[in-house]
């Protein structure tokens, strides 16, 4: 028989407010068990747990409800407090009462009639509960970073600084990432090349770290602290040990005629290159597809000219297992496609561009090495109109529901930098709001609007039109002089949303780490746990949690650094105790629940079993509880009955049932 | 193959053209158009207000002829085919409405959106097909420079009409490829011509026919193409026909070979 | 007597909900503070797939006049593909259900993710709308034997 | 007080618009090609409608210049769908005896030989009840 507390947080007013804790703890007294009970303001606060241990030692207690908030938040707390008061801390149950009852009802008897309801299934469920005790897992000290941006980048170096080894794992053939791709940056307008290239070669020369790009994640498998993670380095038809990255190869190559990724498709690049000219590795790659030689089988010039004798067009596809203690995802963003806002004319004329791509032709080593000019004649533009929030805050579905966050702040870069280089040009921003938190944010958009004289005008546009003349029309309005307005322009720059990496929802399911309808994964906690995913041993850095600009950025990999640090500086790992467990005596030895475990956790002993008496020799599952994760698959497959959830017992939930139904 | 067929008033009056030539294509081309039979007036524009039932019953019932004849159903003028093609997703999608229109048509078997709402160009472009058209062009219109204006019917709201990316179609411009001319591309061919308004409000529209006329010319068209017999009637009367305005139908029977038999009968 | 006859439909709901997203997900909806019915009473399960039939039989047995299964979507489990197997159980306990007398509208399976507290609540409120107009359930007296 | 409360009701009734998830960024008026002939914009629709003034909405002349051309419909970011209000607001007008804005009277001088039917019974559906 057990002897159970029952304590009520009154969580301030949160749950006051709207549950009669008093009656809910008075109520639990004639709950089966239940020898104590009592509310207080802050169950959680040192003061609360306290009183919890206090109630264990003096009363003997045997197991324990707390009626709270969300288990999710504080179950830790509780059972940690538990354990101090010498009790086991898997004896501990929480009856969610704030999230799934206060903060959803507004009729107090109500909200306490279903509270009560709430503790009465807990209580049930401690009734039946057992003291586990969890085992241990080894973690392997070794990181693994996706992503080779600013964000992978960032976090690999804090990473690697603090001892440890870490890989990182980048798609292209080159790290460097978004970042690279921009030519300044705001709000103090640095050379983006200039303060990212010094990271790049120091985290390049790391002796912690080692990169592999054009390289992609293939398959993973294991849980925190002990990953196993597959990694398909794409053929380069390089090798990277002879290449000096003279860069002959891609002068001479015939094949020049695709479009460049890193300048956004707005010039063309040769069939064996390098992104750009400070990629790390300072490595060619051969894009198959354009090749000549790998497509019609004649050509074979890069290899004659290199006299490094590095070109090997025989190279395969290599797979690297790693072993990983943790994960980190730094996935990062790509521009949404503009398909659905032909209003805008992106598809319709090439004067009309995305920021990303002024980046590009504002950038020296550009299509347009650096010159401000139209993209159909090559003209310097005079007129140029921004319009913002292409896509971003949306509730059709043809755009993001979100706020890209950083368009703001770089249309008011590219205006102020365009107005500094060439006095002559006129700036027109059409706006929704100006949004610009962060520190020095405001006063660089106002030095756009004030210093540089650039015309911000409240109101969107509606369409671009393409004139005869190449010049583009305007139509948009202005809101606050209630006016619409037709300005002729010579350049179009769409501000449009940002996304997530498409390729991150693939690898997302690889890690099951949890993932939100836009695509950005899931923190473990909005504000507390913001760099974490709820799958233990998968962190989050930079734009794949949402967006954000490079400090943010920056401090967020930071961030995810520690989280994984602090896990591989463990040498032991408390593993769920909450595992599958298999009676030999009732276990008929048909395999079902091996066939459905997804961790090959379960296999099968012949063995002597003494059965009420009788002696047989059989064949019976047994789990392995260092590998089992408790998903519970095996309990509902199992014909028989034999195989049961420890801390999800079939008794258990039966009894949440029944306390629920009463 | 066989379809129900929709002509709508302004094709029995005003713009027989329109429809003569139509007709004379499909038969060229291989299907057959079944004119429903006692149908009656669209009401010209679709009714916006979420409580107008009565209005859209004549709709409901062309449609529920075409789904107990088992066929599709083609429109050709653009405002019978919003309006039906609107309707028809009301009855399918909108609860509310489909009850009530249900209730007062008191059918064997309720109507529930169920026949396929077809523009005449639809059938051209995803039944028969543009490359098969273009096998079938007797009398190619080469070197003709054609603007193709859309107006706002055909295309508006993309979601429930279907019928071509709402602000960049390209279906007209695919037929006049098809028949051998060259497509003119210009911005103002989704703007509206005025409407109705024109009725009472001339000069706005003679505006708005003004813009889409000189974008077109600017861009090098020698005549427009439309399905719509108002964008028509606007683009004529409010430009004094500075650019030739046709019927797309026209174009297609005159590249068919079958131009004749229309003019001649 | 009359004033019972009167006495508002208090439905009793059990949702199951797995702890990664949909539990996660209701509580997103509590912290946004998107109210549905107090009729629904959430029980905790580590996946969608612990779910056993025989919770959901016994929930009926014991008066339940809904119960529904939320679990993440398809493709995110975070045990890889325990949503798939509580979809094809499901599938097959709930056509068995609506055979005995519990109709389709009284069982539900739904995917909400940790991010989703709008839909945890917007399908609450339908799901407890639907039971609503479903009325008690009365069908499964050879299940309770009355006792 | 009542009756404006309760013709906002019907304008948000008949046009089945949230006038609350408007985010105010003038696409709609941006994209509307009777914009100079309205003395209420298509984006004040949206707030007149939140500031329950009707009043002002069914007296305006904007409800005749609407061409019902769906642009705004179709570019609105927010769903909201202003030509609908419009529409809604010429509705209430319409539905009280008298209240048309074409009588047939007027329609003789009005037509010309080439005037399509459509045309006609497009303008009677909207300007009519």
């Amino acid at each position: 028989m057990q002897r159970i507390g029952v304590f009520v947080c009154h969580c301030g007013t949160n749950i006051a407010a709207t549950v009669d804790v008093a009656k809910v703890a008075e109520m639990a007294l004639n709950e089966q068990g239940v020898v104590h009970a009592e509310d207080y303001q802050y169950m959680c606060s040192e003061a609360g747990q306290a009183k919890i241990q206090a109630a264990i030692k003096e009363k003997n207690l045997t197991g324990i409800v707390v009626c709270s908030c969300s288990p999710r938040m504080h179950e830790t707390t509780f059972r940690e407090a538990a354990e101090r008061a010498g009790l086991n801390p898997y004896m501990v149950e929480i009856a969610n009462i704030r999230e799934h009852c206060s903060w959803i009802h507004k009729d107090v008897e109500e909200a306490t009639k279903k509270a009560v309801i709430l503790m009465r299934a807990a209580v049930a469920k401690v009734n039946l509960n057992a003291p586990l005790k969890p085992g241990e897992s080894r973690v392997t000290k070794r990181a693994l970073v996706i992503g080779g941006g600013i964000a992978g980048i960032q976090t690999a170096l804090d990473i690697a600084d603090a001892g440890y080894k870490v890989d990182i794992v980048e798609k292209t053939p080159s790290i460097g990432g978004r970042m690279s791709q921009l030519d300044k940056t705001f709000p103090t307008l640095d050379c983006s090349a200039c303060i990212l290239t010094p990271k790049m070669v120091e985290v390049n020369k790391h002796e912690n770290v080692t990169i592999y790009t054009y390289s992609e994640v293939e398959k993973v498998s294991g849980f925190v602290g002990d990953f196993t993670v597959d990694i398909r380095k794409k053929a380069r038809s390089v090798d990277m040990d002879k290449c000096t990255g003279c860069g002959v190869c891609q002068e001479k190559c015939p094949s020049k005629k695709t479009l460049s990724e890193f300048n956004r498709g707005l010039n063309t690049r040769s069939a064996i290159y390098t992104p750009f000219a400070q990629a790390i590795p300072n490595v060619p790659v051969i894009d198959r597809d354009s090749c000549m030689k790998f497509q019609t089988g004649k050509c074979g010039v890069c290899s004659k000219v290199c006299q490094a004798g590095a070109i090997d067009y025989e190279q395969q596809d290599e797979i690297i297992t790693e072993k990983y203690g943790a994960i980190v995802v730094a996935t990062g963003f790509d521009m949404i496609k503009l398909d659905n806002y032909d209003e805008y004319a992106y598809s319709q004329s090439p004067d009309v561009i995305t920021s990303l791509e002024l980046e590009r032709v504002m950038n020296a080593a550009g299509p347009t090495k650096g010159h401000l000019e139209r993209l159909s004649d090559g003209k310097a533009p005079k007129e140029m109109v921004f319009i913002q929030c292409v896509g971003s805050r949306c509730s059709d579905d043809r755009g993001k529901s979100y706020c890209s966050k950083i368009c703001c702040m770089y249309t008011a870069k590219h205006a102020m930098l365009i107005r500094d280089k060439y006095p002559d040009v006129n700036v027109t921003v059409f706006y929704i709001d100006v949004r610009t938190p962060g520190k020095n944010f405001d006063e660089f958009y106002r030095r756009a609007v004030e210093d540089y004289g650039v015309n911000y005008i409240k109101g969107q546009v509606g369409k671009v039109i393409p004139q005869p003349d190449g010049k583009l029309l305007v139509r948009g309005v202005d809101l606050i002089d209630n006016k619409q307005i037709l300005k002729e322009a010579d350049m179009v720059v769409l501000a449009a949303a940002i996304e997530p990496n498409p390729d991150v929802r693939k690898i997302a399911t690889m890690l099951t780490a949890s993932i939100d309808t836009n695509n950005f994964l899931t923190e473990a906690h909005a504000k507390l746990r913001p760099v974490e995913s709820p799958t233990a041993g998968i962190f989050l850095s930079g734009v794949c949690q949402g967006p954000k600009d490079i400090p943010e950025t920056v401090s967020q990999a930071g961030a995810a650094a520690v989280k994984a640090i602090g896990l591989l500086a463990k040498d032991k790992l408390m593993t769920n105790p909450c595992t599958a467990h298999s009676d030999e005596l009732m276990c008929n030895g048909c395999s079902q629940c091996a066939n459905v475990c997804p961790y090959g956790a379960i296999s099968y002993e012949v063995k002597e079993i003494n059965d009420h008496g009788v002696r047989e020799t059989r064949r019976v599952a047994v789990v392995n509880n260092a590998l089992c994760q408790g998903c519970g698959a095996c309990t509902v497959t199992c014909p028989s009955g034999a195989m049961d959830l420890q801390g999800f017992s079939n008794r258990q939930i039966l009894a949440e049932v029944d306390a629920i139904c009463r | 193959m066989k379809y129900s067929y929709y002509p709508g008033c302004t094709l029995k009056n005003k713009a027989k053209d329109l429809d003569a030539y139509a007709r004379a294509s499909a038969r060229a081309l291989g299907f057959e158009l079944e004119e429903i039979e006692n149908w009656q007036c669209c009401g010209g524009v679709y009714p916006l207000g979420s409580d107008e039932i009565a209005t859209k019953l004549s709709s409901v019932r062309v449609l529920n002829e075409a789904k107990e004849k088992g066929q599709s159903l083609i429109t050709l003028c653009s405002a019978c085919h919003h309006v039906i093609k609107r309707v028809n997703d009301d009855m399918k999608n909108v609860e509310d409405i489909r009850t009530r229109a249900n209730n007062y048509m008191q059918l064997e078997e309720p109507y529930a959106g169920e026949t396929e709402v077809l523009h005449f160009l639809e059938v051209l472009r995803d039944v028969v097909g543009f490359d098969k058209l273009r096998e079938k062009v007797t009398n190619p219109l080469t070197g003709k420079k054609i603007g193709a204006y859309y107006g706002c019917l055909l295309l508006r709201p993309g979601k429930i009409l279907e019928f071509d990316n709402p602000e960049n179609p390209k279906i007209l411009e695919d037929f006049i490829r098809a028949i051998g001319a060259e497509p003119v591309i210009y911005p103002y061919r989704n703007e509206c011509c005025g409407g109705y308004i024109s009725l009472k409000e001339g000069e706005i529209a003679k505006d708005m026919c003004g813009n889409i006329v000189d974008s077109a010319e600017g861009f090098g068209a020698q005549m427009l193409i439309t399905a719509c017999p108002l964008c028509m009637y606007n683009l004529k009367k409010s430009t004094d026909e500075a650019l030739p305005v046709i019927y797309f139908t026209e174009l297609l029977a005159e590249a068919l070979g079958v131009k004749g038999e229309v003019d001649n009968a | 007597m009359s004033i019972e006859a009167n006495e508002e439909f208090k439905p009793k709901i059990v949702a199951f909900c797995c702890n990664w997203c949909s539990y996660a997900g209701a509580d997103l909806a509590g912290s946004s503070r998107l109210a549905y019915p107090a009729d629904v009473k959430i029980i905790r399960v580590p996946c969608s797939c612990r779910v056993n039939p025989m919770f959901i039989l016994r929930a009926f047995e014991k008066g339940a006049d809904g119960v529904i299964l939320c679990g993440c979507h398809p493709g995110d489990c975070h045990y890889s593909t325990g949503n798939f197997y509580a979809r094809r159980r499901m599938t097959m306990l709930f056509s068995m259900l609506d055979y005995m007398g519990v109709e389709n509208g009284r069982t539900r399976v739904e995917w909400v993710s940790a991010a989703e507290g709008v839909k945890f609540s917007t399908t609450m409120n339908e799901f407890v709308q639907k039971i609503h107009s479903l009325g008690k359930n009365v069908r499964l007296g050879d299940l309770r034997c009355r006792n | 007080m009542s009756t404006l409360n309760n013709q906002t009701e019907q304008v948000k009734e008949i046009s089945g618009v949230n006038p609350l998830k408007c985010m105010k960024c003038g696409k709609c008026s941006a994209s509307c090609p009777s914009f100079n002939e309205m003395d209420i914009k298509p984006h004040q629709f949206v707030s007149y409608v939140q500031n329950e003034d009707i009043e002002a909405l069914v007296n305006s002349k904007s409800l005749w210049k609407c061409l019902s051309c769906f642009a705004c419909v179709e570019r609105c970011p927010r769903d909201v769908k202003p030509g609908k209000l419009i529409d809604a607001a010429r509705q209430i007008v319409i539905r009280q005896k008298g209240q048309d804005y074409l009588s047939p009277n007027e329609i003789p001088e009005l037509l010309d030989p080439e005037i399509p039917q459509q045309l006609l019974v497009s303008a009677f559906r909207r300007y009519r009840r």
